[in-house]
C-alpha cells in the first residue's frame, strides 16, 4: 500500500538561502511521524511547503503526493479541501472572531476521512475553552489560542493533520494531554505529521522520527530506536532539554 | 411638515443605503476603501441610459444589463488587485481604487460624452401622495430594493458558511487558506457584489435627476461616511446609519438651510468618531 | 529597596476576574519565576504592572508608587517587558530594531537635529555603536544585522525580543515565555543570558512553561491558577506542592 | 491695488509676429460637467472668427483661435492663461465661471492681455483686479431687476419663495431681489439654499410648499444637472405657485433634460433667442446662426451667441482702435456703442458691461415661448 | 507592510556612505542646477510658471508625505492647511495690508492651531477612520469658507499684492514667475532640509516605531499619542507655507483650494515615486505638474493618463516608481553578471 503522504526531494529557497534542502519523507495511514530539529533547521519551512502555504514568498521545488495524487501544484486551500490540514506555527486563529466562530468557520470536507469533531467534541478535549467560548480570540491567553488552533484542525476531519509545534505555550500538563490525545486519534486511524521541539514528548507518542538539521534529514528511525540514538540523546534529551 | 421630512428622509436614506451595502461588505471582508465606488455607481447609471437610448430596450431590461456590465468590470478590477488585497496593503488599496476612479471617469467621459442625460424609468412618472408628502414610484422601488438587499445580505452573511468565510478572509486571508477558504475567490465575489450594488444604486437612483459622467465623488464620500460610521462590516449599522443620514438631511433641511446639511452631517460624524473611533455599531 | 513590589494586584476583563489579589516582589539580581496553567493570568499580571490594563492594587517601582504612570514612562524608568508573541518593528533590520531602543532616549530632538546636525550625527553614531554592543552582548551575530527580524531563526527572534526589552538598561525586566518554541542549544543560550542579566543586577520576572529552564534558573517561584496565587516560595518547595502538581504539572513532574 | 506695474507694454500683448495671423485665446471648460457648454462657446467663437476672416480679418490679418480647457477650476484656468500668454495671444475670450475668471484676471493683466468675459455674472468681475474688464453676459443686478419686475408686475405676487444656490451667485441674486421686492411690499415667505452640486431638491421644495408663497424664484446655474432637476421636481412637487427661474438659467437644453413639456409654465428671461424676433431680423445673427448650425447641427444658444459676440465686438473695437494693444482696444469698448452685432445694437457701460435687450419667456409644450421685452434702465446696467 | 524602500533607504548608507562634505557639495550643485534649470529650458514665462508651481506643489505635498510616510496614515485633510495658509495670507495682505513675512508667520500660527484641533480629534483614530475624520474636517472647512462673506465666500479673495521681501539695498519684488522662482526654490530647499532633519531626529524615529508597532514602541518608552500629535502638527505648517506662496503666485484665493483636485494631487505626488523617499514628493509633484502644464491632453484624457499611470505603477510595484526602478536595476545587474 502506498503511503498517505509522500514528500519527494523538496527544496525551499528564501531568496538565496536554501532553507530546506532535498527532503523526502512519508507518512503512512494511521501513522504519527515526528520531525524534530534545532531552531532554524527548516521544520516549519518544510511542513508549510507540504501544505502549499507560507507567509513569506519562498520558492518550492519537489513533489508532494497525497494518497498517490500529486498535490504539489495546488493552492493551500485546495489541499485543505483534500484533507491535508496544517496548524501553522504561532498565530493560527482569527483574532477578531470568537472561539465558537473560529471553530465554526471550518466546514468538514464532504468526503471526511477521519471522524469529524463537532464543536462540543473539541470542548471536551480542551475544557478551558468551554469557559471562553464566546470570547474574542484576541483576548485569549497564548495557550488558549493554541488550543483553538488545534481544535479547529480537529474539526476539519483531516486525512493528514500537520501540527507545527502544537505544544508551544501550553502548560506542561496540557502538553502531555494534547499529545496523548493526538496519539489516540492516530490509533483510531488519523495520520499525523508532527513538528516538535519537545523531542522527549514527541518520542513518547511518535511512531517514527526524522531529525532535521540545516534543511536536511540527518537521522531517521522508529521512536524506539531514536530514543537510543546517541546524537538525539546528546542534542535533545540531556541537561537543559525541554 | 414632519411627515414630509420623514418621507423625504426615507427616500434619501434608502438611496444612500443601497449605495453603501456593497461597500459595507467590502470593507468588512477586504478592508478595502474603494474610492472607485462612486464611478461604478456612475457607470451603472450610464450603461442603463446607454442601453435604453441606443437599443431602445425598456428600463426593466437595461438595469440587469448594466449590472452585468459593471459586474464584469468588477471582476477585471479585482483580478488586478488580488495580490494587493491578499497582502492587505491598505494605503495602496485606497490609492489604486482612486486611480481606477480616475480611469473610469475619464473613460466614461470619452465614451459617453460630457452631456448630461436622463434615464427614462416608467416608475419615475408615477406619483404617490402621502398626505403632504409626495414620492415617486422610483422612490418606492429604491426603498424596496434597499431593504431587500440588506435583508438578503444579512441573511447570507449571518446565517451561512459564506458569511463566516467572508469574515475569516477579512481577518487574515493567508490563514483563511488553511481553513480551506479560497481567499482570492472570496475577495472576488465580495468585490463584484459591491460593484453590482453600486451599479444597481446608479441604475435606480439615476432616473431621479440628470446624470453626468463626472458624478460619483460625492457619492463615494456619502458612502464612506455611512460605512465608517456604521462600524467596519456592520450591515445593520449601515442600514441604520444610511436611513439616519437621510432623515438627518431631511430634518436638518427643514429647520436650517438645506445647503449646510452635508457639512452638518460631517460635524456629527466628526464628533461621533472622536468619541467612538471604531464607529457607532462596532462590536468591541 | 525592592526593585519591584506588587501588592494585591487584581485585574478584571468584563465579567472575567483574570487576576485576584496577587502579590509578589523581586529584587535586583534576582529571578522570580511565574508559572500556572494557560489562562491563569500570568501575562495579564505583566500588563497590569506596566499599566496597560486597568488594575487595582499597588505596584511600587524602586519604592515609588506607579499608579497612573503611563506605560512609556515606566519603560523609561527601567520597568520594561517582552511580549508573549514575537513583536518587532517589522520594516526595520535587526540592527535598526536595536537602534530604536537607544534612539527613544538618546536620539536628537527635532530642534537639535536642525540646529546642530553634527550632534545629531554623533548621537546616531553612538546609538549605532550601542546597538552593535547590545546585539553582541546578546549573542546575535553580525551577519544577522541586516536581515529582517521575521527572517531570523526563531530562537534568535526570542533573544532579540529580550534584547529590545533590555535596551539601554532595564532595572526590572518582565519576560513572557522567552523559551516558547526554543529548544536545545538555543534554550541553553537563553538560560545563560538570563543568568547573566541577573548577575548584572537586573530584577527579572520570568513567565515560562519550560519547567527545566524554570527550575534551573529561578530564585523564587510564583504559581497562579485562575488568577489566584496558589503557591509562592523557593522552587524546590513549590514543585512538591500538591496543588501545583494537580493544577499545572500533572503527574509527570 | 493689484499690480501697480500695469501692463508692461510689449511683453506679450501683441503677437510677436506682426504679419502672421492674430492669435485669439479662448479659456472655457472642455471637460467635466460644463464641458459641452464650453465646447459650444468655442465652436461659436470659431464660427464667428471664420466669418470675420472671410470678411478680410482684423487689421488685414486672419484670426487664429487657440483654446484651452479650464476644467471649470481656477488653478487650471491660471495655467491656461499662462500658456496663452506665452503663446502670444492678443486677447482672451472666456473664463466660464466667476472663480476661473477672477483667477485669470491678474495673470492676463500682468501679461498685458485684454480679457473679454463672456459668461460669468457675479458682480466682482468688473472693477476688481482688471480695470479694463469687459463683460458680455448680463450681471446679477439685471437678473434680479428682471425677476423683480416680472414677479411684481406680471404675476402680481405678494409673497415670494426663494430657491437659491448657496454661493455668491445665488446669495447675490437673493439680496438684490429682496431689495426690490421689499419696497413693493412683497414678502419673502421662505428662503431655501442648496449646493451647486445638488440634484435632489425634495427637502427645500417641501419647505417651500409649507410656506405657500404666491410665486417662487429660483437661482440655479448648474445647467447640466441641478437646474433641470430643480425644474422637474418643482413641476411635480404640487406647489401651485408659478416658478420664475433666474435670467439665463433656462436654456432649451435644460428644458429638454427636465422632460420638455413636463415643465410647461416655467418662467424665465434671457438676452438671446436665435429664431425669434427681433434676433431673426439681425443679418449678423442670421449669418452666425446659419454658420453655427452648419458646423454643429444645432441652433446656437445664448452662450454660443455670447461667444460669437465676443469676437464680433473685439474685432470691431480693434478696427476702431487700429491696434491690438490692450489699453486702446479696451477704451474702444468701454462706454461705446456697436451696431449690427450678432446681438443687434449694443452699448457698453463705462465699467465695461454690455447692455442688451432682455426678454421674458415661458415654456409651452416643451418649447420656449418668448413673451415681452423687459426694459432694464441704464442705472441697473451700470450698478 | 510597505517598508521595503524605507529600510533600503535607511540602511543602505552603511554600504555606500558618501563623505559628508562631499554630500553637502553635491546638494549645493543640485540646488544650483535646479536654480538654472528654467533658464536652460528656455526661460519663457510658461517654464518659470511651471517650475514655480512644481516647487509650491512639492512643498504642499511634503506635508502629506510626513504624515503618510511616518505615521502611515492617509490624511485627506491637508487641503485645510493649504487653504488656511493661502487664505490667511490673502486676507491679511488684501484687507490689512500685511507684508509677506508677518503674513507667513500668521499663516503658520493659524495652521498650527487648526492642526492641533484636528490632531486632538484624530488622536484615537487609525486607518480609514483617520482618513474620514480628516476628510470631514476638509469638507467642513470648504463649507465654512464658501459661506463666510468675511472669507470672500464662493468668489474668494481677489487682488493679493505682489510678493515683496526685504533684501539688501531695498526690497525684492517678485513681479513675474521668474522673479518668484528664487523665493520658491529657497522655500523648497528649506522644506526638504526640514524633512530630512525630521527623518533623522528622534521624532522621526519614534514616529516610524509607532507606525510599525504601537504596542512595542510603548513598551520601549515611546509616547505614541504624543508622537502622532507632534508629527501631524509639524506637517501642517509645511503645507501652509505652500499655501502662502500660492496666494502670491496666483494673486487670488478661492474655495477651490479645498477641492479634491489638490487633495488628489498631494496624495499622488507622494505615492507615485514611492513613500519615505526624501525627494519623492518633489519628483512626484514635478511629474504631475509637468504633465498638466506642459503635456496636457485635456481634462478627461488627463484623468485617464493619471489614473492609468498610478494604477499601473502601484499594481506593478507596491512601493511606487522607486520599486520599479530597483527591479530594473536588479535585472540589468543580473543580466550583466
Ligand atoms: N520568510 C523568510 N524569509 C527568509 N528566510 C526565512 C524566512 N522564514 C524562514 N527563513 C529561514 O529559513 C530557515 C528555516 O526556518 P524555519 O522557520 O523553517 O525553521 P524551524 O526549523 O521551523 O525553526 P523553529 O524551531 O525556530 O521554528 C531559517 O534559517 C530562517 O532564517
Ligand atoms: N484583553 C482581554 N480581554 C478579555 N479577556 C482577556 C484579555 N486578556 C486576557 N484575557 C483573559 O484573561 C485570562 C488570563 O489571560 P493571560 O493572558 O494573563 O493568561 P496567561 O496566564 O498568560 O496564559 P498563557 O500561559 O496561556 O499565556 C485568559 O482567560 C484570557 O482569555
Ligand atoms: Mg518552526
Ligand atoms: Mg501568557
Amino acid at each position: 500500500m502506498s503511503p498517505l503522504l509522500e514528500v519527494r526531494d523538496v527544496r525551499v529557497r528564501y531568496g538565496h538561502s536554501l532553507a530546506v534542502d532535498g527532503v523526502s519523507l512519508e507518512v503512512g495511514a494511521g501513522e504519527l511521524v515526528a520531525v524534530a530539529g534545532a531552531n532554524g533547521a527548516g521544520k516549519s519551512t518544510l511542513v508549510d511547503a507540504v501544505a502549499g502555504w507560507s507567509r513569506g514568498r519562498p520558492s518550492v521545488t519537489g513533489s508532494v503526493l497525497l494518497g498517490g495524487r500529486d498535490v504539489g501544484r495546488l493552492a493551500a486551500h485546495r489541499r485543505a479541501g483534500l484533507g491535508l490540514v496544517l496548524v501553522p506555527e504561532g498565530k493560527g486563529v482569527f483574532d477578531g472572531m470568537t472561539v465558537r466562530e473560529n471553530l465554526q468557520v471550518v466546514r468538514p470536507p464532504r468526503a471526511a476521512a477521519g471522524r469529524a469533531y463537532d464543536v462540543d467534541d473539541v470542548l471536551d478535549v480542551f475544557p478551558r475553552l468551554r469557559e471562553r467560548i464566546g470570547a474574542r480570540c484576541s483576548t485569549l491567553s497564548g495557550g488558549e489560542r493554541q488550543m483553538v488552533a488545534i481544535g479547529r484542525a480537529l474539526r476539519a476531519a483531516p486525512r493528514l493533520l500537520i501540527l507545527d509545534e502544537p505544544s508551544v505555550g501550553l502548560a506542561p500538563r496540557l502538553v502531555v494531554e494534547v499529545l496523548t490525545h493526538i496519539r489516540e486519534l492516530v490509533d483510531s486511524g488519523l495520520s499525523v505529521l508532527l513538528v516538535e521541539q519537545n523531542v522527549r514528548a514527541a518520542l513518547e507518542v511518535a511512531d517514527r522520527l526524522h531529525l532535521l538539521d540545516q534543511g536536511r534529514i540527518v537521522a531517521s528511525g522508529t521512536a524506539a530506536r531514536m530514543r537510543e540514538d546517541e546524537r538525539v540523546a546528546q542534542a535533545y534529551l540531556g541537561g537543559l532539554g525541554p | 411638515m414632519i411627515l414630509a421630512a420623514l418621507v423625504n428622509g426615507l427616500a434619501l436614506g434608502a438611496g444612500y443605503a443601497l449605495l453603501a451595502v456593497g461597500w459595507t461588505v467590502l470593507l468588512g471582508a477586504a478592508r478595502l476603501v474603494n474610492f472607485a465606488h462612486g464611478q461604478l455607481y456612475m457607470l451603472g447609471a450610464f450603461v442603463t441610459w446607454f442601453v435604453i437610448s441606443r437599443f431602445g430596450w425598456p428600463y426593466g431590461v437595461a438595469v440587469p444589463v448594466a449590472l452585468v456590465v459593471v459586474g464584469v468590470l468588477g471582476v477585471v478590477l479585482q483580478l488586478l488587485m488580488t495580490r494587493m488585497t491578499l497582502e492587505q496593503n491598505i494605503v495602496n488599496l485606497m490609492l489604486v481604487t482612486l486611480a481606477f476612479g480616475y480611469l473610469l471617469q475619464g473613460g466614461a467621459a470619452l465614451l459617453f460624452g460630457g452631456d448630461p442625460q436622463t434615464i427614462d424609468s416608467p416608475l419615475q412618472q408615477q406619483d404617490l401622495a402621502l398626505g403632504a408628502a409626495r414620492i415617486t414610484g422610483q422612490d418606492v422601488l429604491i426603498v424596496v430594493l434597499a431593504l431587500a438587499f440588506y435583508a438578503v445580505t444579512f441573511v447570507v452573511l449571518g446565517r451561512t458558511d459564506l458569511g463566516r468565510m467572508v469574515r475569516g478572509v477579512a481577518e487574515d486571508p493567508k490563514l483563511a487558506q488553511l481553513y480551506g477558504i479560497d481567499a482570492a475567490r472570496v475577495y472576488l465575489a465580495v468585490f463584484v457584489f459591491s460593484a453590482v450594488c453600486a451599479a444597481l444604486a446608479g441604475a435606480v437612483v439615476g432616473p431621479r435627476s440628470p446624470i453626468l459622467t463626472s458624478m460619483g465623488f460625492e457619492e463615494v464620500i456619502i458612502t464612506f461616511l455611512v460605512v465608517v460610521l456604521a462600524g467596519v462590516g456592520n450591515l445593520v449599522g449601515g442600514l441604520v446609519v444610511a436611513i439616519g443620514l437621510g432623515l438627518f438631511t431631511a430634518f436638518f433641511g427643514t429647520f436650517f438651510p438645506p445647503a449646510y446639511s452635508t457639512a452638518a452631517a460631517f460635524v456629527v460624524l466628526l464628533v461621533v468618531l472622536v468619541v467612538r473611533p471604531q464607529g457607532l455599531g462596532a462590536r468591541r | 529597596m525592592t526593585a519591584l513590589r506588587v501588592e494585591g494586584l487584581s485585574v478584571r476583563y468584563g465579567s472575567l476576574q483574570a487576576l485576584d489579589d496577587v502579590s509578589f516582589a523581586v529584587d535586583g539580581g534576582e529571578i522570580l519565576g511565574v508559572i500556572g496553567p494557560n489562562g491563569a493570568g500570568k501575562s495579564s499580571s505583566f500588563a497590569a504592572v506596566t499599566n496597560v490594563v486597568r488594575r487595582t492594587g499597588r505596584v511600587l517601582l524602586h519604592g515609588e508608587d506607579t499608579d497612573e504612570v503611563p506605560t512609556q514612562v515606566l519603560a523609561r524608568r527601567g520597568l520594561r517587558r517582552t511580549f508573549q508573541q514575537n513583536s518587532f518593528f517589522g520594516g526595520l533590520s535587526v540592527l535598526e530594531n536595536a537602534m530604536t531602543a537607544f534612539q527613544v532616549e538618546r536620539g536628537t530632538g527635532l530642534g537639535g537635529a536642525i540646529v546642530t546636525p553634527w550632534r545629531e550625527a554623533r548621537a546616531r553614531r553612538e546609538c549605532r555603536a550601542a546597538a552593535h554592543a547590545l546585539l553582541a552582548d546578546f549573542g546575535i551575530a553580525e551577519r544577522h544585522h541586516d536581515t529582517r527580524p521575521d527572517d531570523l531563526p526563531y530562537g534568535l527572534q526570542r533573544v532579540l525580543s529580550v534584547a529590545l526589552a533590555h535596551g539601554p538598561g532595564a532595572s526590572v525586566l518582565l519576560v513572557d515565555e522567552p523559551a516558547a518554541g526554543v529548544g536545545g542549544d538555543d534554550m541553553r543560550a537563553l538560560a545563560d543570558l538570563l543568568r547573566d542579566l541577573r548577575e548584572r543586577g537586573v530584577a527579572i520576572v520570568l513567565i515560562e512553561h519550560h519547567m527545566d529552564l524554570v527550575m534551573e534558573i529561578v530564585d523564587r517561584l510564583l504559581v497562579i491558577d485562575r488568577g489566584e496565587t496558589i503557591a509562592y516560595g523557593p522552587p524546590a518547595e513549590v514543585q512538591r506542592d500538591p496543588r501545583v502538581l494537580e493544577a499545572y504539572l500533572g503527574r509527570t513532574a | 491695488a493689484n499690480t501697480g506695474s500695469a501692463p508692461s507694454s510689449g511683453s506679450g500683448g501683441t503677437g510677436a509676429d506682426a504679419s502672421g495671423p492674430i492669435k485669439v485665446g479662448v479659456i472655457v471648460p472642455l471637460s467635466g460637467p460644463a464641458g459641452p457648454n464650453g465646447q459650444d462657446v468655442l465652436d461659436a467663437i470659431q464660427v464667428q472668427a471664420d466669418v470675420v476672416n472671410a470678411e478680410g480679418g482684423v487689421l488685414g490679418r486672419q484670426l487664429q483661435i487657440v483654446a484651452k480647457d479650464d476644467q471649470s477650476n481656477p488653478a487650471n484656468g491660471v495655467s491656461a492663461a499662462t500658456q496663452l500668454a506665452s503663446e502670444g495671444v492678443s486677447v482672451v475670450m472666456g473664463g466660464w465661471n466667476s472663480p476661473v475668471t477672477l483667477a485669470i484676471q491678474p495673470v492676463l493683466v500682468r501679461a498685458g492681455i485684454l480679457n473679454i468675459t463672456t459668461i460669468p455674472q457675479n458682480a466682482t468681475i468688473l472693477g476688481n483686479a482688471d480695470p479694463d474688464a469687459v463683460r458680455l453676459n448680463a450681471g446679477n443686478a439685471v437678473g434680479a431687476y428682471v425677476a423683480g419686475q416680472y414677479l411684481t408686475k406680471n404675476l402680481g405676487a405678494k409673497s415670494v419663495g426663494y430657491l437659491l444656490e448657496n454661493d455668491a451667485y445665488g446669495k447675490d441674486l437673493g439680496a438684490l431681489l429682496t431689495a426690490q421686492l421689499q419696497p413693493a411690499g412683497v414678502t419673502v415667505a421662505s428662503e431655501q439654499t442648496f449646493d451647486y452640486s445638488a440634484t435632489d431638491f425634495r427637502v427645500p421644495l417641501s419647505n417651500i410648499q409649507g410656506a405657500a408663497p404666491q410665486a417662487v424664484f429660483s437661482a440655479n446655474a448648474a445647467e447640466s444637472s441641478g437646474m433641470p432637476a430643480l425644474a422637474q421636481q418643482y413641476a411635480r412637487s404640487g406647489i401651485g405657485a408659478p416658478h420664475v427661474a433666474a435670467l439665463g438659467t433656462v436654456s432649451p437644453k435644460v428644458i429638454d433634460l427636465a422632460g420638455g413639456a413636463a415643465v410647461d409654465g416655467l418662467f424665465s428671461a434671457d438676452i438671446y433667442f436665435p429664431d425669434v424676433a427681433p434676433f431673426n431680423g439681425y443679418p449678423e445673427n442670421q449669418k452666425f446662426a446659419d454658420a453655427f448650425r452648419q458646423k454643429t447641427g444645432n441652433p446656437p444658444d445664448k452662450y454660443a451667441a455670447l461667444g460669437a459676440q465676443s469676437v464680433d465686438v473685439w474685432a470691431a473695437a480693434v478696427a476702431k482702435a487700429g491696434t491690438l494693444d490692450r489699453q486702446p482696444v479696451a477704451d474702444a469698448i468701454h462706454g461705446q456703442t456697436f451696431t449690427g452685432t450678432v446681438m443687434g445694437d449694443v452699448t457698453f457701460t463705462d465699467k465695461g458691461q454690455m447692455q442688451t435687450k432682455v426678454y421674458a419667456f415661458t415654456v409651452v409644450g416643451g418649447k420656449i415661448k418668448v413673451l415681452d421685452e423687459v426694459p432694464v434702465p441704464d442705472e441697473v446696467w451700470n450698478s | 507592510m510597505t517598508a521595503d524602500v524605507a529600510t533600503r533607504e535607511t540602511s543602505a548608507p552603511a554600504a555606500r556612505r558618501v563623505p559628508t562634505p562631499l554630500r553637502a557639495l553635491l546638494w549645493v550643485v543640485l540646488v544650483a542646477a535646479a536654480y538654472l534649470l528654467p533658464a536652460v529650458l528656455g526661460g519663457s514665462d510658461r517654464i518659470y510658471a511651471t517650475v514655480v508651481l512644481v516647487a509650491i506643489f512639492a512643498i504642499m505635498s511634503y506635508g502629506v508625505d510626513v504624515v503618510l510616510s511616518y505615521l502611515g496614515e492617509v490624511s485627506l485633510g491637508h487641503t485645510l492647511f493649504w487653504a488656511a495658509g493661502a487664505y490667511t495670507t490673502a486676507i491679511l495682505a488684501v484687507r490689512s495690508g500685511w507684508s509677506p513675512i508677518p503674513a507667513l508667520l500668521a499663516s503658520i500660527v493659524v495652521t498650527l492651531l487648526l492642526a492641533l484641533l484636528l490632531g486632538l480629534a484624530t488622536l484615537r483614530t487609525r486607518e480609514f477612520v483617520f482618513s474620514l475624520v480628516t476628510y470631514a474636517a476638509a469638507i467642513i472647512g470648504l463649507t465654512v469658507v464658501q459661506n463666510t462673506q468675511a472669507l470672500g465666500g464662493s468668489d474668494g479673495v481677489v487682488g493679493v499684492p505682489l510678493l515683496e521681501l526685504p533684501a539688501v539695498g531695498g526690497t525684492y519684488v517678485a513681479r513675474t514667475n521668474a522673479e518668484l522662482w528664487p523665493i520658491a526654490l529657497v522655500c523648497l530647499v528649506l522644506v526638504v532640509l526640514l524633512v530630512s532633519r525630521f527623518r533623522r531626529s528622534r521624532l522621526g524615529t519614534t514616529a516610524l516605531m509607532a507606525q510599525m508597532n504601537g504596542e512595542l514602541s510603548t513598551a520601549m518608552g515611546v509616547d505614541v499619542r504624543r508622537t502622532r500629535m507632534l508629527v501631524f502638527v509639524l506637517s501642517a505648517p509645511i503645507t501652509a507655507l505652500a499655501g502662502w506662496l500660492y496666494a502670491y503666485q496666483r494673486s487670488y484665493v478661492s474655495p477651490d483650494l479645498l477641492s479634491p483636485t489638490f487633495l488628489l494631487f498631494m496624495l499622488t505626488a507622494v505615492i507615485l515615486p514611492g513613500r519615505r523617499l526624501l525627494l519623492g514628493p518633489l519628483v512626484g509633484a514635478a511629474l504631475l505638474t509637468a504633465q498638466q502644464q506642459l503635456f496636457s491632453l485635456g481634462g478627461d484624457a488627463d484623468k485617464i493618463v493619471l489614473g492609468g499611470v498610478l494604477a499601473v505603477v502601484l499594481l506593478a510595484s507596491p512601493t511606487g516608481l522607486v520599486g520599479i526602478w530597483h527591479a530594473l536595476v536588479r535585472r540589468v545587474r543580473g543580466s550583466r553578471r
